[in-house]
């Protein structure tokens, strides 16, 4: 099993909870907007503690409230492009994007750069890059930190179409050939289809 | 006004300055922890250690020099035992006076950077933490970095503060020449001395110049340290 | 109530000058408002114009310098009241030294210092400056002062162990808890110690020549003499 | 030790707060423009400006307690011109004081807020702008809440410095009972009777307790003011 | 003409550029990341002063370097959703929507928290809102303003397909009832040619 998620959360009033068991290499999550998703992301990631439930990627149990198991997010390897980037301010692009790299990565920097098409903006503060630009040097700082899973919260948003058609070709390479678990949010049911082999819909609660 | 300088007023004004780097220079790291703790913790005595932390800046500098003289005196807790054990002794040296300017300076420099430390965006310490980073490397290479405009602002208010310093320094550890005799005390002691004017101006542009040179340091590093980071798209 | 007469007299005569007030308000008089601080402070704020009625010197330059600036009243400066120079020791240290020329006052420092009030500013350490060197021991101990910015701090200092010995001015020793009095330098030694009480121009109250003169008084004088000062 | 308090205690206490509540609200706004004056804009003399307003820190309390008195006493520049045009003078009133008290608090002041205004991002001022809103109800709105905390440990530090101000009130305004006898005064006095130290820790003590409270007091403002703001989905 | 813009600005080493004179109700600006769209938008609000041209609509000079016209920000009354949204962190959500509220309004604050979904956040601080939850909030303020004309960067991006809808549906509304020009930014050709009556694509330069 690649997933095994079982989460519940109590959050302002509501409750966010999953629960999922899938062999799948990619997960897409969708649901309408507020249902819980980059939550649930951050569960996974160790960043918001669940109630109660597990979270197990790739046989690697990351929590567990029934044992006591919770291990700290350094230790979790997660590549996590989060939904507000969170691009380190006070470091220039390429700071940023060797800041978790590990001498363990699958992918190379150099083909990470030419993929997003950030080579350009090494040199660059973060403050001076545009919307999609920063999006994508998000993208390459999590898929440079030799991740055991990927957490990607739509990725896509704010990239233009002819760079989304080579980050999607990223993407699937991560998925195929360094075969990472992906836990992916996007409202694209397109992008889901096409990468996804589960769709997971959060409903409405 | 003459503005030429006696070897004696040299002497002084090297103290001045070796005594106040040297506070800030021990005080920095001590207030950064305090800073730290009283920004990101929560514990049950915070409010107490933060009115420790204010203590010097309430209480009358001449009280805090009699306090430090009952606690590090021969006889008194701290003192007694730094002689016993180390043969080290604060009374009536440079030590004692940087010690003193390092107490009064406390105060403000654990508010300049509480204040930048809470204002770091905890987003980005998780987002390094999911990279990998270790509480240490967390801290390192983002929590210092952001908070490095109070740093400054606390390394220059300390200086400030230390090279004015006079009520705590000379009731600790009165005014020795050519070793505890810094700025304020040679202006207090020209102070007692009917028409002394004139070296009491020349010992006052002096420190002001010497302010006046940190403040400049402290502007430039902190420009550099933050350059970049604030420039929006404006 | 009618506030009394505005008297800015040196800190040293704090105990002194507030049990004559009272006792000057027993008689009827409305009380006279007292102001303590250092000598110098006071000259300079009545150089600037402060509205007082009376200044109570402790030291003769301070009050020349305002009379040089004009500030007093012609005719109404008067010293009030002397004072004794003496060494003094923590109560809990055994010192032998009798105070005399080329005493040994080096070797009963050993390696601690003398505390004084500052020997080229302050006037207890200017007249303890010229008593040591009247007694040929100056060049001995000229290293090993510790300079207080006035007596009382001086006194701290020997009152906390700081120093093994300090000078000071009798009426701070005669009362102060931790230290014993190891000797008087001899009246001789130092130029006589003099506190001037001065009226000033700017006065106005009716009731500052009256007071003034009741310090002089011997009533008044008196109570000094309560409180450890001599006759000028 | 003993702790009950005479009349002349409480009137002591009264006026320190007295006279450290004023000065603390009279500085408040001219050390918000001045902070962001530096934080804001740029201008050839801003390092003067800077080092102008650090310059009651530097030079010890007694030399800027001297410079008052040049200032305002009756033939001073604006003293003359305060007692010609109003009839007012500062020498020995409590108001002196608590020119004193400000002037020695201003440049703690200034630097809190200074930082708090630097960290206030500008966006959410074009963003406002956009919004059609003009200067004053940008500021007022945006600039001014988000710079609270600094506003708030400058209030609280300013309050902290003012309580224990005494070098430069006493070489300026005197000790006058009931007028500009202020807790670090009394303090200052009780040092010089012998054996007061009973009473010197008293006042002392009282010093800290009203620091206590005025920190207590800032601390849950700032709380209150920045509750919600901060907190991120952790 | 409703639109009228000629700007030309140096940024970082490269010029953005824009000539567009148009009697479209609603211009759609597309063009690769990092072209300069947000910079236009800028421009046009008075936030980034171009090195010269002009900015007309709807036959308002707002701004004019040969003429030396350039009308602050605050008095071009243009309804800006930032592509960074920029709530104001301090102000619940219903004080961020009434931020800009001017008496003459033409969309009631009812219609617009209805179409957004945003009705039952009104208490809420900024930082508690969903990704897609602060981007309604964000065009809500933008309408809520009274604007002569919206400039909105990526309005879509973040919010879920279901809303999507409705929001179109906002802004066809507000294109044809309240006639107010829009200047509209996305990476998305649909919606672009859903809502546009013109579509300017900016060239990589
Ligand atoms: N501190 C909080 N107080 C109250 N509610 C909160 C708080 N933090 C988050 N929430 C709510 O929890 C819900 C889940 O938020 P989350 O960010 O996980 O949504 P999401 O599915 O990622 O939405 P989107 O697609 O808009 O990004 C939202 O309704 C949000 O408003
Ligand atoms: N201060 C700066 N220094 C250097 N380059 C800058 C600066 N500010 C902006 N730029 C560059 O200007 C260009 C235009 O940026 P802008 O934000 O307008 O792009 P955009 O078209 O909106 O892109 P996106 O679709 O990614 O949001 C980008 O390449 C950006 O990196
Ligand atoms: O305060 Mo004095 O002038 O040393 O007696
Ligand atoms: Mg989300
Ligand atoms: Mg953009």
């Amino acid at each position: 099993m690649s997933f095994d998620l079982r989460l519940r959360r109590r959050l302002g009033g509501r409750t966010i909870a999953l629960d999922c068991v899938a062999d799948a290499r990619l997960i897409a999550l969708i649901g309408p907007s507020g249902v819980g998703k980059t939550s649930i992301l951050n569960m996974v990631a160790g960043l918001l503690r669940p109630d109660e439930g597990h979270v197990r990627i790739g046989g690697d149990t990351l929590f567990d409230s029934a044992s006591g198991i919770d291990r700290p997010a350094e230790d979790r390897h997660a590549g996590y492009l989060f939904q507000d980037l969170r691009l380190f301010p006070h470091m220039r692009v390429d700071r940023n994007l060797r800041y978790g790299r590990r001498p363990d990565g699958a992918l190379s920097e150099d083909d990470v750069l030419a993929f997003l098409g950030i080579g350009h903006l090494l040199h660059r503060m973060p403050s001076t890059l545009s919307g999609g630009e920063a999006q994508r040097v998000a993208i390459g700082r999590a898929l440079l930190s030799a991740p055991r899973f990927l957490l990607m919260d739509e990725p896509l948003s704010g990239v233009d179409r002819a760079r989304r058609e080579e980050i999607l070709r990223l993407i699937e390479r991560v998925r195929d050939e360094l075969r990472l678990p992906i836990l992916y949010v996007t409202h694209d049911l397109h992008e889901a289809e096409r990468l996804a082999d589960r769709i997971v819909e959060m409903p409405d609660g | 006004m003459d503005f030429s300088l006696s070897p004696q007023d040299w002497t002084v004004i090297g103290l001045s300055l070796k005594v106040s780097l040297v506070a800030v220079a021990t005080m920095l790291p001590i207030a950064f922890a305090l800073a730290w703790i009283l920004a990101r913790w929560r514990f049950p005595g915070k409010l107490l250690l933060d009115a420790l932390v204010h203590l010097p800046l309430v209480v009358p500098p001449v009280v805090t020099g009699w306090l430090l003289l009952l606690l590090f005196g021969i006889n008194g807790p701290i003192g007694s035992r730094l002689d016993q054990w180390f043969g080290v002794t604060l009374l009536f040296r440079w030590t004692g006076a940087a010690l003193a300017a390092a107490i009064m300076a406390m105060p403000l420099m654990v508010r300049a950077m509480r204040l930048s430390i809470e204002s770091v965006d905890l987003r980005l310490e998780q987002a390094a933490q999911t990279l990998g980073a270790s509480p240490l490397r967390r801290f390192l290479s983002i929590s210092l970095p952001l908070s490095l405009p109070g740093i400054f602002a606390g390394a220059m208010l300390g200086f400030a503060r230390s090279i004015g310093e006079f009520g705590a320094t000379i009731t600790f550890v009165s005014d020795i020449p050519g070793e505890t005799r810094t700025l304020p005390i040679a202006i207090y002691a020209a102070l007692q001395v009917p028409g002394a004017e004139a070296a009491v101006s020349r010992f006052a542009i002096i420190s002001v110049l010497l302010s006046l040179g940190a403040l400049l340091i402290s502007e430039i590093l902190a420009r550099r340290a933050t350059r970049g980071r604030m420039s929006y798209v404006l | 109530q009618e506030r009394g007469p505005l008297l800015l007299a040196a800190a040293s005569m704090q105990e002194a000058m507030t049990a004559a007030a009272d006792a000057w308000a027993a008689r009827g008089h409305p009380r006279p408002v007292l102001s303590f601080a250092g000598s110098s402070a006071l000259a300079r704020q009545i150089r600037a114009g402060a509205p007082a009625d009376l200044f109570l010197s402790a030291d003769e330059d301070w009050m020349d310098d305002v009379e040089k600036a004009g500030f007093v009243m012609r005719g109404t400066r008067a010293d009030l009241a002397g004072n004794r120079l003496v060494l003094v020791r923590p109560a809990n240290r055994r010192v032998s030294l009798r105070i005399g020329r080329n005493m040994p006052i080096a070797r009963a420092l050993g390696r601690g210092r003398l505390a004084m009030a500052n020997p080229d500013s302050v006037p207890a350490g200017k007249y303890g400056k010229a008593a040591l060197t009247a007694l040929g021991v100056w060049p001995s101990v000229a290293g090993k002062i510790a300079r207080a910015d006035n007596v009382r701090a001086a006194l701290a200092l020997v009152e906390r162990g700081a120093t093994p010995l300090g000078i000071v001015y009798a009426t701070d020793a005669r009362a102060g808890n931790g230290v014993a009095i190891v000797g008087a330098f001899p009246p001789g030694s130092h130029p006589p110690i003099r506190y001037p009480l001065a009226r000033l121009t700017g006065s106005r109250h009716r009731d500052a020549e009256g007071f003034r003169r009741f310090l002089l008084s011997s009533a008044g004088r008196a109570i000094l003499a309560r409180y450890g000062f001599s006759a000028p």
